[in-house]
């Protein structure tokens, strides 16, 4: 990576955008003041002006609407980008993404591609409240037919948006908000990632982490102080849930024998099961302990900082669990 | 009434068709009134899964708007949407073989009879969800709106359909953007069981058309030729960039929501007279009155379809099931 | 225009408060400015979790509304709700102190200011999601007219939500089962940073109440008299059993759609001209010309009102944090 | 049970609508075509006649609205029972569910309760195609704030479904539609079966198997098939997902210490591997095999009925599965 430069994640998924807008001309957006105003989080900011209101569009309120009429473009030759303003949002309109976007190729016996991507952001931390901050990506995971996408980076949102936009099928892409002005290297050249391939994101030889999106910062801290004890952490970074790389979390489970799944996401019924129910199916002698969950508790997030702290997986509790994981 | 709303009266007086037009009417008529009967026929013969939900009795509104749409047109329609497929030019065959799960079906029987899809005729797709194709219609005259390609897109549902937040999301969506969309609710005036009367305060559902500021017309849907007449200038104006008809078809079917409904909602004295009014009948009194075509003509293509249809079904009967591994193609 | 809506003016000749109403209606409007005020002092201070959405401008509304609502009734509203809130009895302490996240909270600091909830004093609860808090009020006028209780539901909801499907789904139950609801659409012409007019086509939202046969009025909702005067008419029928009312006040926010907002998509001169007729000014100006009450009457209540608000959140910033424990409390 | 009697799974449950709405006059049931009608599956035959047009209410097809009407009906002194006529249409209205129902107790610090019952009817087996066979009961279990019961016989249902109504909560009551046909055992007298509590539907010793809904009776046929061979399976019925009893599957794989967890949801990121990772979490040591799953392949539902039995569980892939655990 010669032209490495420090960029942040929401500029990032800017370049991404507009770099597939330019070379696809059936690339439109959709969104709630994604226009000119570049989108709440300004992740649109720029691509209004370059683009103009009929490739970049401001809709109205109606979540349902547009992401059903996403599906009808998306049919029909477009390549629509829809920004779906908080992964909360969503819930009005799963029927659209659930029943339809996720199921008409299927039902249509393969005449159909639904080439749409949904970009939402999810996560608390902000003192959003229970509305405003929930972690969702399980739901979708969860439902034949989407592909799901959570990035921890500016370097790995770049390059897997850059994919979900050539997918040819439905992807929800999930960013988080306390992500978007992390800052990280990104190569000034073209590159894309593939959907279904994790990121270690940290070598170590004890325990197998597995996380995505935010947590994959938060457990690369628990590492770091650990390893000042002499514990080394694996950290791998699943970055999509739909396609799933559980080839490399058996692989190194086979190193550590050891696994901790973090993720903020409520844990009841989360994804961590479904990662941890396949680790003991796949590679069951090769465990030496449980497999330790650290997740959100199972509560709606309250609006409190302290309290969203508490109810969210933060670092010491990730220590915790893989110092328990070690015992 | 709003000035974005009206009711059609077709001019009897001026009114005309060449012997062409009256053809393809009578033969879509009786193409989708026989395609029906036979399909009760299958239900009950245990051929297929899932519900039958039947459209006899509303086939003027699907006949009249299929003989105003291009092949390029698109459309979306719901469960009771065999007829709509037919106008649209589906062949009854792979309409049969998709209702009895045949590989040879449209959606290769993976769809099934609510989810009647077909990309080369522009049929996106028949939906299980009340109000969800309406968007989805909306999407692709997007499309064609952004590509210039002078494509409309058609979506059919029902009175019920228009209680769904789906259906004023879509509409407004078609409106601000002045899409190439004809929304057509066929109003016969159930919603399954529930009288729409019970379910909505207006009294003509167009209002809600015009709520949106989209012109919004309320016609004779028992009457392919009132139906053809709207249609053709929803469609021209769609085409011409004038943005979203909404057309209020009155109808009614004249059987049970589902094969199977006991409709025990309604007084059958209140069928009878709607049967009076049906499409067919009222269209071969008309040809026979006006000496448009000759009884013999009519019943001849009358003969002429079911056996068509008669045909269709039993090569659909016999058709191949698909290979059990097709479960697990087509999911992304 | 439909039969089902209509444009209200005020008689300034028949227009006649006593003493007692012009007060309260002078210290609602203080009240609600000066905790909005506050409140942003308190974002800028990076006390609060979240965004702030300020109600500058909007005040006559809640305000009016405020003085026609009974303790008994229920109401509904939105992130920018604490206006309302305070207008339905809350007190600024609690307000505070759950916009900060403390014990002392409405919500013991777990809902936060998208979430302002009293049962006692009927507020059913803010929403978080555009449109979400309609059809709530509609089943809480549900309740009210199954038990015969004459509560009625009024619920306060943006010129942007009247897109959503929720808005559509609710508007239409309220009229077909006849309940007592008030529906308060304030149109301040902008949703988020989208201009209402890009969003939608219809020239008064005040149409969309209407398309479902609701009595809908359009109201200038900076002026105190007369949203008062159209909620007390809209409180009555619906206590009467005659039904639901849509209001639709014409306002304007003065501020950003939420603390940090660039406004970016509006002009400052648009924002000065609204300024003219923000409704406190408006009503001052009315009561010193109309002798209503003395300049130092209303400067006075002005002032006591600041020095409560500020005795409020000073007690608010000292107010505890709620225990940890509480994350697991209220689950079920 | 003196005054047993076998009646059917849709009877049972109208029993018990029945039974609570005499007992309670707060009850009131909204839904299409539930009034004179009786409900597109006849669960609520009779209610109109007995009970009225003010308590048995015909909606418009408006899912949002009166699910939403549902949730302020009930913080305001009702206990809305609320039909939903098949699972996959929950989705046009998850909003109401899960950011509205869900959450207001928490997010109102405890002001306000939901005691709502959203009953409706999920799965496949009747060739209804992909936006009606779906078995969605994960997405709800994993949502705090709701709970999840899915009964599988006409005692569970009555039992369950009083408890439902009684339990001042938002509780998603899903039926299976291929059971409402079934008889069973349900006694005269009134009867609750408090949720949470599972119920052992056949002993056995050598493996411990976990189910709910219409799985339980394939499970059964399973375990009657192996039992035959002397492989003895003990069939736990979950009933409830939320609260999930936990406690008595552990006991079980105590004594059995192979696992096998049987769901008609896809199998990915659905429910059964929750169960799988809980049990490792808390028996490790007790398992002596891979816990097994047995769920319908992660696809849409086929139409063609041999491909949905294809794509669905089988008793024969039950009992392959058992095969493998014990093997
Ligand atoms: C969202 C949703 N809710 C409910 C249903 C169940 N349902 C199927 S058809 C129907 C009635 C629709 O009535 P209408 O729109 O008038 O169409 P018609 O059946 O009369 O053609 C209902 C309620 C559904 N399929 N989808
Ligand atoms: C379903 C949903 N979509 C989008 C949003 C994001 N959002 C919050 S406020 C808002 C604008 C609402 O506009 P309006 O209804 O006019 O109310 P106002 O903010 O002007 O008071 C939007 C889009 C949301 N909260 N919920
Ligand atoms: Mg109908
Ligand atoms: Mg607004």
């Amino acid at each position: 990576m010669s032209t490495d430069r420090l960029i942040s994640y929401s500029e990032a998924i800017n370049e991404a955008l507009q770099e597939e807008m330019r070379r696809d001309a059936d690339i439109v957006l959709m969104g709630e003041d994604i226009g000119s105003y570049g989108g709440v989080f300004k992740v649109t900011k720029g691509l209004y002006s370059e683009f103009g209101a009929e490739r970049v569009i401001d809709t109205p309120i109606s979540e349902t609407g547009f992401i059903g009429a996403g599906v009808g473009a998306a049919m029909t030759g477009l390549i629509p980008i829809i920004e779906i303003m908080w992964i909360d949002f969503t819930l009005v309109a799963l029927d659209q993404i659930v029943n339809q976007a996720a199921k008409l190729k299927y039902m249509s016996g393969g005449q159909t591609s639904i080439p749409l991507v949904i970009r939402t952001q999810g996560g608390g931390g902000r003192g959003n409240g229970a509305q405003h901050s929930q972690s969702l990506e399980t739901i979708f995971a969860h439902i034949p037919g989407l592909k799901v996408v959570a990035p921890s980076t500016p370097y790995d949102a770049k390059g897997l948006l850059k994919t979900a936009v050539r997918e040819g099928s439905p992807v929800i892409f999930i960013e988080h908000k306390m992500l978007y002005n992390q800052k990280g290297h990104v190569p000034l050249e073209s590159y894309t990632i593939p959907l279904g391939q994790s990121d270690v994101k940290r070598r170590g030889k004890d325990v197998t982490l597995v996380s995505l999106s935010r947590m994959v910062l938060f457990s690369l801290e628990a590492a770091e102080l650990l390893s000042q004890e002499g514990i080394e952490v694996e950290v791998i970074d699943l970055r999509t849930l739909v396609p799933l790389d559980l080839a490399a979390v058996i692989q190194s489970v086979k190193q550590t024998h050891r696994v901790v799944i973090v993720h903020e996401a409520t844990g009841a019924y989360g994804w961590g099961a479904e990662i941890s129910a396949r680790i003991q199916e796949e590679a069951f002698d090769e465990l030496d302990a449980p497999i330790v969950r650290v997740t959100a508790e199972d509560t709606p997030v309250p609006y409190n900082l302290n309290l969203e702290k508490e109810m969210l997986p933060q670092v010491k509790d990730i220590v915790n669990a893989i110092r328990k994981s070690i015992q | 009434m709003s000035k974005y709303m009206n009711k059609h009266l077709l001019d009897e007086a001026s009114w005309k068709w060449d012997e062409k037009l009256v053809l393809q009417a009578w033969r879509l008529l009786n193409l989708i009134r026989e395609f029906e009967e036979k399909s009760i026929e299958m239900y009950k013969a245990g051929l297929m899964g899932g519900s039958l939900h039947s459209y006899i009795g509303q086939e003027a509104v699907a006949a009249g708007m299929g003989m105003v749409m291009e092949p390029q047109d698109y459309m979306t329609m719901t469960y009771r949407g065999r007829g709509q497929a037919l106008a649209k030019g589906a062949d009854p065959y792979r309409l049969f073989a998709e209702m009895m799960g045949r590989a040879d079906g449209y959606c290769q029987g993976k769809g099934g009879p609510m989810h009647i899809a077909s990309s080369e005729l522009g049929i996106l797709g028949a939906n299980g969800i009340v109000g969800a194709g309406i968007p989805i219609a909306v999407g692709a005259a997007f499309t064609s709106k952004l590509k210039k390609q002078q494509r409309v897109s058609v979506t059919f549902f029902g009175d019920g359909a228009t209680n769904q937040g789906a259906f004023h999301e879509g509409l407004n969506l078609a409106a601000v953007f002045k899409l190439p969309v004809v929304f057509v609710c066929e109003n016969n005036l159930y919603s399954e069981m529930t009288p729409i009367k019970d379910s909505l305060l207006n009294e003509h559902i167009a209002e809600r058309g015009a709520a949106y500021r989209i012109p919004s017309v309320i016609v004779d849907g028992n009457d392919i030729r009132a139906v053809h007449e709207v249609g053709q200038e929803a469609m021209a104006r769609a085409r011409a960039g004038g943005g979203p008809t909404f057309i209020e078809a009155k109808t009614y079917r004249l059987v049970g929501h589902m094969f199977g409904d006991s409709e025990s909602y309604r007084e059958r004295a209140e069928v009878e007279r709607w049967r009076q009014k049906e499409p067919l009948i009222q269209f071969k009194e008309l040809c026979l009155n006006l000496n448009l075509l000759p009884e013999e003509t009519l019943s001849a293509v009358t003969e002429e379809i079911r056996n068509q249809i008669g045909d269709a079904y039993e090569l659909a009967r016999k058709a191949s099931e698909p290979e059990l591994e097709e479960i697990f193609t087509h999911v992304y």
